[in-house]
Formats: C-alpha cells, sequence, structure tokens
C-alpha cells in the first residue's frame, strides 16, 4: 500500500503548504489588523540571525543533500534497519540517487542553479525590456473605494474552503450560517463547531472510566476503623485457608 | 562536440517551451472562437498582450510588500524549469536525469504557494479569496496527481521522466485499463491546476466565481506580463506532460543523430495542437461549476487515480 | 505425668478461648471488662503452668506481670474510666451474637485445622497451646471488628495480645526478650490508649468509635 | 519562642548528623556478626538512607517546628516532646535495622510505630486524635500479628537450632532454613506477611497512612513515608530470604506480587480524587510501596535491584517533596488542594522544588525514579509479560493523577496569602539533585553494592 501511503503523504504537503499560507500570510502580509499591529518593528539583529541560520542551513541541505545523506547512513544502519541509502557521491554532480540509478534520481545543485541562472536572466531581461520603473498608487480592489482593514481575510475564513472540504470527513466539523430575515437589520451569523473525533472518540471515555473507578474507590477513604480491622481480618484469614488449602 | 549537441539541444527546449506557450494559449482561444462560430483573436495576439505588458509601468498597492514585487519572477522561473525539464520532442536529453515527476510536482507546489502568497500581500477581500481557494484545490489536487505519478511509475519502474517515456515508448505495454484511468485523473487536475472552465473561468473578473484571476488582481505592467507567461508555460508543462506520458510517439529517442530533432519537434507541436483544440472543445462543453463542487471534482480524480494504481498493483502481484 | 501436664495446659488454653467466646458475648461494658479480667487471670494460670511444666523460672515473672497488669490494673483502671466517661449504657455489637458467635467457631476451625498438622516438630503441648493461642488471637480480632465502642475495642485488642502471651510462653524456650517486650508494648498500650482516651473525652466527651469518626479527612 | 526551644531546634539536626557519621563508618568497618546486632550488605544500604533522610529531615523539620512554634500549633512543651519523640523514632529504627535478633528487630519496628502514633497526634485536633486513634489501633494489631509469625517463625527453627537466643538470629536462621518445616514457614510468612504489610501500607491493610500522613506534623510525614515504610519492608524482606532458603516451602513471590499489583493500581485510582494534598502524596506513597514490593515479589537479581533502588528513590524524592509540602502548606494555611492554586507565582523556588519533586515521583526520564521503574518493567518483561500490562496501566494512572494535581498547584491564577517563607531549600533540593544524579549517572561502587544484595535477595 505503498501508493495509499504516498497520496497521504501528499496530502499532508499540500494542507501543510496551505497551513503555512495561511499562517504566513495572516501574521506578516496584508494590511496591520490592529494598532499594536501597525506600531510593530524589526526585531534586533541577533534573533533575526537565529532564524537566518537555520534557513540558509535548511537550503544548504536541499542543494547539497549527498554528503549529508552519507553521515547518516551508518546511523541507519546502526539502528539495524538493514537498507540505507546507497552511497550517493558516486553519480556525479552530487546527485541524489535513492534508487538504482535509472529507477529515481534528483539533482538538488542543478536544479538550483537552473533556478538562479533562469531567474536572473528573466530579472535582466525584463528590466532591459520594460524598464525598471514602478508607480506606487491606491489599492485597486476592483474599484471597490478604500476597502478598510477588516476586510481581509482573517484565519478563520482562510481556513473555511479547506474545513469544508475536509471537515466534515475529518473534524465532524458543522457550520452554521444564521442569516437574519430580509428587514431585519441584526447581522449574520456564522457558527462553526468543530468536533475532535480522535478526542471524543478515545480520551474522553478513558478518562470517563478511570474517573469513574476513581470514584468507587473513593469511599474507601471514609470508612469507620471497625471496617478496615475487617480489611485486615479478609486478608489474614483468606491467607490462612490459602495456605491451608495449599496443603 | 557530443556534449555541445547535447547542451544545444537542452537550450534549444528551454526557449522553445517559452516560445511556443503563447502561441498554445492563442490557439486554444482561437479554436474556442471558431467553436462559438465567431473569428476569435489573432494566434499572435498573447504575444503582442505579453509585449505590451511588458513594457507598461506595473502600478503596485502603497502597502505592497517585496514579496508582491518579487512573487512573479519566483513562478516564472519555477513554472519555466517545470516546463523546460519535461520531454517533449526528445527523451533522454542532457539534464533529463537532473529532475524526476515528484521533483516536478514540488517545483509547481512551490510556484502555487509563491502564489498564494503574493495573493494575501494586498490584503484585499479578493486576495484572500483566491489564495484560500487556491489552497483548498491544491490539497485535492496534489494527491491525484502523486497517484497518478505512482501508477506510471509502477508501470515504467522509474519516475524519471524520460526513462518512462522511453519505456512506454518501446514496451508492448498493450492496454491497460489503470493507465486510462490515469490519463483521466491527470487530465482533470491538469483542468483544475490552470483554472479552466469547470473549475475556474481565467477570462473572468466576475469577483465570486475566479480563483487564480484573484490572486492576480493587483498585478499590472510588467509582473503581469511574467504571471500571464508563467501560466500559459504552467498549461504547456501540464500538456506536453500528458503528451510525453500518454502519447510518446515521434519522441526522438536519446543519442539519435541531431537531425532527427526538427522531426521531433514537429511531432510535439502537433500533439500540442491537437490536445489544445481537445481543451478548447472540452471547455465549451461544460459549463463552470460552482466553487464547492470543485472538491467533488477532484475527489472524482482523486477516486480514479487511486483505482489506477490499485488496479495495477494487483495486476502486477497477481 | 505427661498426660496430666497435658491435660492441664489443655484445660487452662481450653477456657482461655472460651473466655475469648465469652468477651463476644458480653453485652454490657461493665460486663467484657469482668470477662477480660478473668481471662487474664486465666492466662497468667497457663503461663505460670507452662513455667513449672518447662522449669523456665523467667516464665513465672511473665506469669506475674500478667496477672498484676492484665488481670488487676487494667481493669480496675478502666472500670474508673468508664464510670468517668458514664458510658453504662447497652453496648449492640454491630453484628448479632449469632452470627458472632458462627464465626468465632469458624475461627476456631480455622486455627486448629492450619496449626495442628503443621507443628508435627514441636511437643504436643507445644501444638495445642499454638493452636488455642491462635484461636485467641482470631477471637480477639473478630472482637474489634464486630464492636462499636472505643473502649470495648481496646478490650479486643488487649484480649489478642493475651493470645500472644499464650503462644510466647507456649513456644519452649522462648527468650525472656520477648516477653518483656510484649508486656513493654501492653503497658505502651494502655498508657497511649489511656490518654487517648482523656483526650478523646477531653475533646468531644463520648468514647463512641462513631463520635471518632464524625470528621471524614478526604 | 524560648531560648532552650531556640537551642533545641538546633540539637536535633547535630545529633541526626552524629548518627549519620557513625552510620557512615559502617561502610568500611563492620563489626563481627553479634547475638544481637547483624551489619551485613543488606541493612547498612537501609540504615544509611534511614540516617541519611533522618538527618536531612532534622534539618527541615527544625525550621517546620520553629516556624509552627511562632503560629501557636505548638506550645514549647510539645517542642521537648516532639525532638525526644523524634530521637527515639530515629533510634528505634536503626534498632530494627541493625538487630540480628528477629524478636528485638521487631521490637524495634514496635517502638517506632507507637512513637509515630503519639507525634501524628501532638496537634490535638479532632482530626489529628481520629488519625492517631486509627494508626494506633492498625498498628498494634498489624504488629501483633507480626508478633505471631515471629513465635511461629522461633518454633519453627526450634528444633534446628534449639532452644533460647540463638533460635532467634536471624543469620542462624537463615543457615538452618533447609532444615525447617516448610508447611510452619509458610504460615508464619502469611502472618509476617499481614503483620508488616500493614506497617509497609500494602493495599488492603494501607487505611491508617493516608490519614497519619495528613494529620501529623509534615517532617513526620516525610519520615513515615521515606523510613518507617522501608523498615517494615526490610523486615517483611529479611523473613523472604529465610523462606527463599528453604526450597519446599512455597515461595513468597505470587502473594507479593499480587499485593503489590493490587496497591499500585488501587492507590493510582484514589489520587484522582484526593483534595487534600498530603494525603495526595501518601497515596502516592502506598502507590510507590505496591512498586517495590511488586518488584522484590518478582524475584530475580534484576527486579530485586530495581526494588533497592526503587525504594532509595522514593524515599529520597517522597521526602523532598513533603518538606516542599510543609512549606506550602504552613504559608497558604490549607491543606486544601483547590486552595493551594498559583504556587509559581508567589513563591517561584518552592514551586519549582516542589514541581520537580513531582515531576521526579511521577517517573518521568530525567529522574532515578524513571530509572527503577524502567528496570521493574523490563524485569517483568523478561520473566512474566502478561503481568508487565496492568504494572504500565498502574504507573501511567498515577502519572496522569500528579501531573494533573501539579499543573493545579504550581500554575494558574494564585490564591491565599503570599507571606515570603524564609525556609531552609537545603535539604529539599539536596535529595532532589541526588535523585537526578542517580537518574543520570549510577556511581558504579553503588551499582556493584546493590547488585550483591539482590543476587542475595533471592
Amino acid at each position: 500500500m505503498i501508493p495509499a501511503a504516498g497520496a497521504l503523504l501528499a496530502l499532508a504537503a499540500a494542507l501543510a503548504a496551505a497551513c503555512f499560507v495561511r499562517f504566513y500570510g495572516i501574521a506578516f502580509l496584508g494590511r496591520p489588523r490592529s494598532p499594536e499591529a501597525a506600531a510593530a518593528h524589526e526585531v534586533d539583529p541577533v534573533s533575526r540571525a537565529g532564524l537566518l541560520v537555520p534557513a540558509v542551513l535548511c537550503l544548504l541541505l536541499g542543494v547539497f543533500p549527498a554528503p549529508v545523506i552519507d553521515l547518516l547512513g551508518p546511523v541507519v544502519t546502526a539502528l539495524g534497519l538493514e537498507s540505507s541509502l546507497p552511497e550517493q557521491g558516486v553519480a556525479g554532480w552530487l546527485s541524489l540517487q535513492p534508487l538504482p540509478e535509472r529507477r529515481a534520481s534528483y539533482d538538488g545543485l542543478v536544479l538550483f542553479s537552473f533556478l538562479v541562472l533562469a531567474g536572473g536572466f528573466t530579472a535582466i531581461l525584463v528590466h532591459r525590456l520594460g524598464g525598471a520603473g514602478l508607480r506606487r498608487g491606491p489599492v485597486w480592489d476592483c474599484g471597490y473605494p478604500d476597502p478598510a482593514p477588516s476586510t481581509q481575510y482573517t484565519a478563520a475564513s482562510m481556513s473555511q474552503p479547506i474545513r469544508r472540504v475536509m471537515g466534515p470527513l475529518l473534524l465532524a466539523a458543522e457550520e452554521r450560517v444564521t442569516m437574519p430575515a430580509p428587514l431585519d437589520p441584526r447581522p449574520a451569523r456564522l457558527e462553526v463547531r468543530l468536533v475532535d473525533r480522535v478526542l471524543e472518540g478515545i480520551y474522553r471515555p478513558l478518562v470517563g472510566i478511570v474517573l469513574a473507578a476513581a470514584d468507587r474507590l473513593n469511599p474507601i477513604q471514609f470508612q469507620t476503623i471497625r471496617r478496615y480491622l475487617v480489611l485486615v481480618f479478609l486478608v489474614l484469614v483468606s491467607l490462612l485457608v490459602l495456605t491451608a488449602a495449599g496443603r | 562536440m557530443r556534449l555541445l549537441v547535447d547542451l544545444l539541444a537542452q537550450g534549444v527546449k528551454m526557449f522553445l517551451v517559452l516560445l511556443a506557450a503563447p502561441l498554445l494559449t492563442g490557439w486554444t482561444r482561437k479554436v474556442r472562437a471558431r467553436l462559438l462560430r465567431r473569428q476569435g483573436p489573432d494566434l499572435l495576439q498573447p504575444y503582442r498582450d505579453l509585449w505590451r505588458l511588458l513594457r507598461k509601468e506595473p502600478v503596485l498597492a502603497e502597502n505592497a510588500s517585496w514579496l508582491f514585487r518579487t512573487a512573479p519572477y519566483l513562478v516564472f522561473t519555477t513554472i519555466w524549469i517545470a516546463a523546460a525539464l519535461v520531454p517533449t520532442y526528445a527523451t533522454g536529453l542532457l539534464f533529463g536525469w537532473a529532475t524526476d515527476l515528484i521533483a516536478l510536482v514540488a517545483f509547481l507546489g512551490f510556484a502555487r504557494f509563491a502564489l498564494a502568497l503574493a495573493g494575501m500581500d494586498i490584503g484585499t477581500a479578493f486576495g484572500g479569496i483566491g489564495s484560500s481557494r487556491e489552497t483548498m484545490i491544491a490539497s485535492l489536487a496534489e494527491p491525484a496527481m502523486l497517484l497518478v505519478v505512482f501508477t506510471v511509475a509502477l508501470l515504467a519502474g522509474s519516475t524519471q521522466l524520460s526513462a518512462i517515456a522511453e519505456f512506454l515508448l518501446h514496451e508492448p505495454v498493450g492496454l491497460r485499463v489503470s493507465l486510462a484511468l490515469a490519463l483521466l485523473a491527470l487530465l482533470m487536475v491538469a483542468i483544475a491546476e490552470n483554472a479552466r472552465i469547470p473549475v475556474d473561468n481565467p477570462t473572468t473578473h466576475l469577483e465570486l466565481t475566479m480563483v487564480h484571476e484573484a490572486m492576480v488582481l493587483e498585478y499590472s505592467g510588467r509582473h503581469l506580463a511574467l504571471i500571464e507567461a508563467a501560466s500559459a508555460l504552467k498549461l504547456t508543462a501540464y500538456l506536453s506532460l500528458v503528451a510525453c506520458i500518454f502519447f510518446p510517439f515521434g519522441m526522438i529517442p536519446s543519442g539519435s543523430s541531431a537531425f532527427l530533432y526538427p522531426l521531433g519537434i514537429l511531432a510535439w507541436i502537433a500533439k500540442m495542437a491537437m490536445l489544445g483544440a481537445a481543451l478548447a472543445g472540452f471547455e465549451k462543453a461544460i459549463a463552470k461549476m460552482r466553487v464547492f463542487r470543485v472538491p467533488e471534482f477532484l475527489g472524482g480524480a482523486l477516486v480514479l487515480s487511486f483505482l489506477g494504481t490499485l488496479l495495477l498493483f494487483v495486476s502486477r502481484v497477481l | 505425668m505427661s498426660s496430666l501436664a497435658f491435660d492441664l495446659a489443655h484445660l487452662l488454653a481450653g477456657s482461655m478461648v472460651v473466655s475469648s467466646f465469652l468477651l463476644l458475648y458480653q453485652y454490657r461494658i461493665t460486663g467484657v471488662l469482668n470477662v477480660f479480667a478473668v481471662q487474664a487471670v486465666i492466662l497468667a494460670l497457663a503461663v505460670a503452668f507452662q513455667a513449672w511444666f518447662q522449669d523456665a523460672p523467667h516464665l513465672y515473672l511473665t506469669a506475674l506481670i500478667a496477672l498484676l497488669v492484665k488481670g488487676i490494673v487494667i481493669p480496675l483502671a478502666l472500670h474508673r474510666i468508664v464510670r468517668e466517661l458514664g458510658i453504662h449504657r447497652e453496648i449492640e455489637p454491630v453484628v448479632g451474637v449469632g452470627l458472632t458467635m458462627l464465626a468465632g467457631l469458624a475461627l476456631t476451625a480455622l486455627a486448629v485445622l492450619v496449626v495442628l498438622p503443621v507443628t508435627g516438630g514441636a511437643g504436643r503441648i507445644g501444638r495445642e497451646d499454638l493452636a488455642f493461642a491462635l484461636a485467641v488471637i482470631l477471637l480477639g480480632l473478630l472482637m474489634m471488628i464486630t464492636r462499636r465502642n472505643a473502649v470495648t475495642q481496646v478490650v479486643g485488642f488487649m484480649s489478642l495480645e493475651n493470645g500472644l502471651v499464650l503462644a510466647a510462653t507456649g513456644a519452649r524456650g522462648m527468650p525472656l526478650v520477648v516477653e518483656i517486650s510484649t508486656a513493654f508494648s501492653i503497658l505502651i498500650a494502655f498508657i497511649v490508649f489511656g490518654i487517648f482516651l482523656f483526650r478523646i473525652r477531653e475533646r468531644f466527651d463520648t468514647v463512641d468509635v462513631h463520635a471518632l469518626e464524625r470528621f471524614r479527612g478526604d | 519562642m524560648g531560648e532552650t526551644a531556640r537551642l533545641l531546634v538546633l540539637v536535633i539536626p547535630f545529633a541526626a548528623a552524629a548518627l549519620l557519621a557513625a552510620v557512615a563508618l559502617l561502610l568500611f568497618e563492620r563489626p563481627e556478626v553479634g547475638i544481637y546486632f547483624i551489619v551485613d550488605d543488606l541493612n547498612t544500604a537501609f540504615v544509611l538512607l534511614n540516617c541519611f533522610v533522618g538527618f536531612t529531615t532534622a534539618v527541615f523539620s527544625a525550621s517546620y517546628i520553629a516556624h509552627e512554634l511562632e503560629i501557636g500549633r505548638l506550645t514549647p512543651t510539645f517542642l521537648r516532646f516532639y525532638h525526644a519523640m523524634y530521637q527515639a523514632m530515629l533510634g528505634s529504627m536503626s534498632l530494627a535495622l541493625l538487630s540480628n535478633n528477629v524478636g528485638l528487630m521487631w521490637a524495634g519496628v514496635e517502638v517506632a510505630t507507637l512513637v509515630t502514633v503519639l507525634m501524628v497526634g501532638i496537634y490535638r485536633t479532632e482530626p489529628a486524635i481520629e488519625a492517631a486513634w486509627k494508626y494506633f489501633i492498625l498498628g498494634s494489631v498489624g504488629i501483633a500479628l507480626a508478633f505471631f509469625g515471629t513465635i511461629l517463625v522461633y518454633l519453627a527453627a526450634q528444633d534446628a537450632l534449639g532452644e533460647g537466643m540463638p533460635a532467634l538470629a536471624w543469620n542462624r536462621l537463615l543457615a538452618a532454613a533447609p532444615l525447617f518445616d516448610p508447611q510452619l514457614l509458610d504460615l508464619a510468612f502469611v502472618f509476617l506477611l499481614v503483620g508488616y504489610g500493614t506497617k509497609v501500607g500494602l493495599a488492603p491493610l494501607h487505611a491508617w497512612l493516608p490519614d497519619a500522613h495528613a494529620e501529623g506534623p509534615t517532617p513526620i510525614s516525610a519520615v513515615l513515608s521515606g523510613l518507617l515504610l522501608n523498615v517494615a519492608l526490610f523486615a517483611l524482606l529479611r523473613f523472604k530470604l529465610v523462606m527463599a532458603a528453604n526450597p519446599a516451602a512455597l515461595t513468597p513471590g505470587p502473594i507479593m506480587v499480587t499485593m503489590g499489583l493490587l496497591s499500585l493500581t488501587f492507590a493510582a485510582l484514589m489520587l484522582y480524587r484526593r483534595r487534600d494534598i498530603k494525603r495526595f502524596f501518601a497515596y502516592s506513597s502506598i502507590e510507590h510501596m505496591g512498586i517495590t514490593t511488586f518488584a522484590f515479589g518478582m524475584g530475580g537479581s534484576l527486579a530485586n535491584f530495581a526494588g533497592l533502588l526503587h525504594m532509595t528513590m522514593h524515599s529520597l524524592t517522597k521526602s523532598a517533596i513533603f518538606m516542599a509540602v510543609g512549606h506550602v502548606a504552613q504559608v497558604k494555611g490549607t491543606q486544601k488542594i483547590e486552595a493551594l492554586k498559583g504556587l509559581g507565582a508567589t513563591h517561584p523556588i518552592l514551586a519549582w522544588g516542589f514541581a520537580t519533586g513531582v515531576v521526579a515521583i511521577a517517573g518521568l526520564p530525567p529522574f532515578g525514579v524513571f530509572t527503577s521503574e524502567f528496570l521493574v518493567v523490563s524485569s517483568t518483561f523478561a520473566r512474566a509479560p502478561w503481568l508487565a500490562i496492568p504494572l504500565g496501566i498502574g504507573l501511567l494512572l498515577a502519572m496522569g493523577a500528579l501531573v494533573l494535581r501539579l499543573v493545579d498547584v504550581v500554575f494558574g491564577p494564585p490564591t491565599g496569602p503570599r507571606t515570603p517563607v524564609h525556609a531552609s531549600y537545603l535539604p529539599m533540593f539536596a535529595h532532589l539533585v541526588l535523585v537526578l544524579l542517580a537518574g543520570i549517572w549510577l556511581p558504579e561502587p553503588l551499582v556493584r553494592w546493590f547488585q550483591a544484595i539482590a543476587s542475595r535477595l533471592g
């Protein structure tokens, strides 16, 4: 069932992309949504470096995967997994070959250099042909006059299409839109109810059982001394009977 | 000398794709118009549009950030490389092994990611509409696309495009149901990805229905030119992908002499024209769907591709 | 001689068990105290006999301690406390007397069943003493279970300790150290129990274990 | 606070320190085995642990009791009574541990019980009285049964070792064990298990433990759950050794394993409904004693090693937690968990000490308790895999409850008084550092020492 797993992986990747578009878009792009956001300013270089260094490392790892994989090879075999990736450095141009040469190969370096070359070429060509002029003007927005920042898409609205598609399946999400009567000035209401199937299905019953058991055992704490002695007595007698019967 | 020829062949392929893309869009518009019994725009009209846009000065919104300005270049370059790496008229070109199908899908995914971000940058409602719907469509299209890739890769034994093409060219594959299903799924995904009629109308500016257009609403001047070129290239990439995998006739096997290349190019152009016409015909035959019926459409693609893989998987096992 | 000695030991141990049954039977608290005193006297006799039989002089000392402390001092002190606390009233055992008696019988049978096949090694008197001692212990425990009043619970505990002393003396040559510690524990038990009773009385003027348990620590 | 009281408060740590120093000497030079006293691998470990925790708790109780005097919960007369009883308890526990004569050991445990009964009742409030009374009755019944068990062992040993003192000397008992009558030994072990089991606080016999911990002064709870339970378990182990030496006798393993599992699961479930913080940790002590008994019942050198390690870790961590709880209860003036919210905001050091303790006792990785629990579970897997399931479930239940309460107490909006506590954090953090150290790296000599004991434990 490798294909099914592959499809799920792709679905995961696509959803991750959607989630990061939403995250980056809401956080960094568009017009400031609150007075504090308007007053936001850049952080000090040190924390920016904290962000930048790992990002650059990721890029390098993407472009030169072979050396890293060679490093990880022995670790994988040490873990006892019998097959680690074949030696990478062999097929020139530092290309990555997860499987024997014909089956699949991907070369980070070549593609990245292609990207940079083509990008530079287009930029120069476009600037030479079309000039580098730039003019700033008010937002067009299909002619809608000066839209307020609140018309921007919020996090909930960004996820609304995906929630409608995936919601009922994964999260038992229900959306209810209550539109007021035609003449009624009251605003429409959108209620979204997300039910986490895993939480409801597995964890809540488990916790229920544990607490029920705890409640049933709880009275033992409040017994009289006499009843505790009965417990001691019963343990003693049962053990005696056990040893007597044991013979 | 051999290396030089190969390099030349690769370079020709890249620029051929670039030049052919606007022609393809022009051709599809021409066929669509013809089907509606009207004259339709000149074949070269897309070139003139691109040229005009290229020389116009772009007008940016006040709060447009650096991302808005760099996105067009990013999108255009990634799609151009993706299109360039799909084998068009010859298999086994110099940089053929540099990428395989999964990397290609990832490249297209990256372009979509950058465009969606750019769409949100201006902070208007339409940008949000475009990006959110685009991510929804992507989240369904990508798995379907990958399943198609798996079907083909399982059959051909490799995920490298040129290897697949060679395999399908020479091996007696015979009539396989899973290939037909994969073709259908790939077509549906191509339609969704390129924002063609049933999923999204490329020419419309009706706010509530547009997906791709909503993201690029704020672009103008040379940025818009790049975006338009990119979408044209994307269409070419998808169609040449379909052609390369499912109709590999007339592709020049690697290593043959340089004179055969023009023959290969001609075959490729014919295939492109045929597919373009088919696309135009299909677009005319069907009305645009409501946005929230698109998931069913793409769900159908997903099911088809999954069935394709399953059947193939089963048949290989038995 | 041995059969006479055996009979005498048998008689004394048996009467200890009978006194435990009597304790179970009692309704009134003064009755309980008196029967406890009687049991202590029987215990002293049994220990004295063991001392004579095993010709181990130190057992006489234990017999004396048992007679004095448990036979005389504790019952008198308890009588005084009971009079002070004014709790002569009826003490209704938790479980009906009939059932308690039945349980007592079962326990004695169990004690005999458990001990006799086991102690093949020790002399016949030792085995018998042990069986009866175990019976007295179990009956003492049974008494603590079936009584609500703090005083009768402590008396139950005391009769349990009587069983212990009987067992200890039954074992030939048990070093004196153990006897002293038993006596020592009885003493401590008495002091602590005394302090508690006073303190209990001081606190909430009743000795009914129920009153004790009104507070429910959680 | 009177001059004498301040002096007394200082005397007690020095006395405990002297005792610790004396005991530490045992490590290097062991007196030869006498009729009354014996010093072997097994009890040096216990004695050392006892005296160390006794010393640190003495340092803690110095500041704790001083504070109690200030707020008037204790009068100076009771101060002297408290310190006298503390020394008596330490002495009797050491007597019990070091005695070769089984009767003397019983007497030591008996005296320790009676002393702690008095200490639990020291506040003379209504709940304290009831707790002390309950502790007295159940403790005495347990001790009486244990005494009867000792008599039975003496009877079994009589024909092999003759009469009088030698028949009670433990080392001779161990040597002559194969000759004893196996059925008598089984009977004896039943009484010993029920008797000392009550003192160890195993599930059906545990009733006295939660109330004794909750109502007594906190240093006593720390010593009670840290040391007294270990001493009782030590006595049980002594007799388990004798039983193990006699092949014909039925092995005590299954009974101990069942009682261990019973107390583990029972205590873990009871944790969820406790509202008094000290009673909460008392049940946690029952749970950990259950795990230790389970490990010793399981048998085999790995399980015994794990049991020993777990007992040491438990007493260190639990006494550290009780020290933290003591200060928390003093500062907030109550022991109800609802009223102890937001400790992190008001008393950061105390909160972090408490949090580390609870994380350690819950058996989370870096700490020693995790190492020992891990060894117990892996040894269970090795010998009886199906037993590991209830064990695992019990551990998870307990961890859930502990972490739940931890969140209640340390985080959230602070409630109740914020008076800073001038407490001695030294002993608490000393314990936690030791437990952390044991979690990360067990020193080689300690491991060899424990292994030597474990192999002999059978």
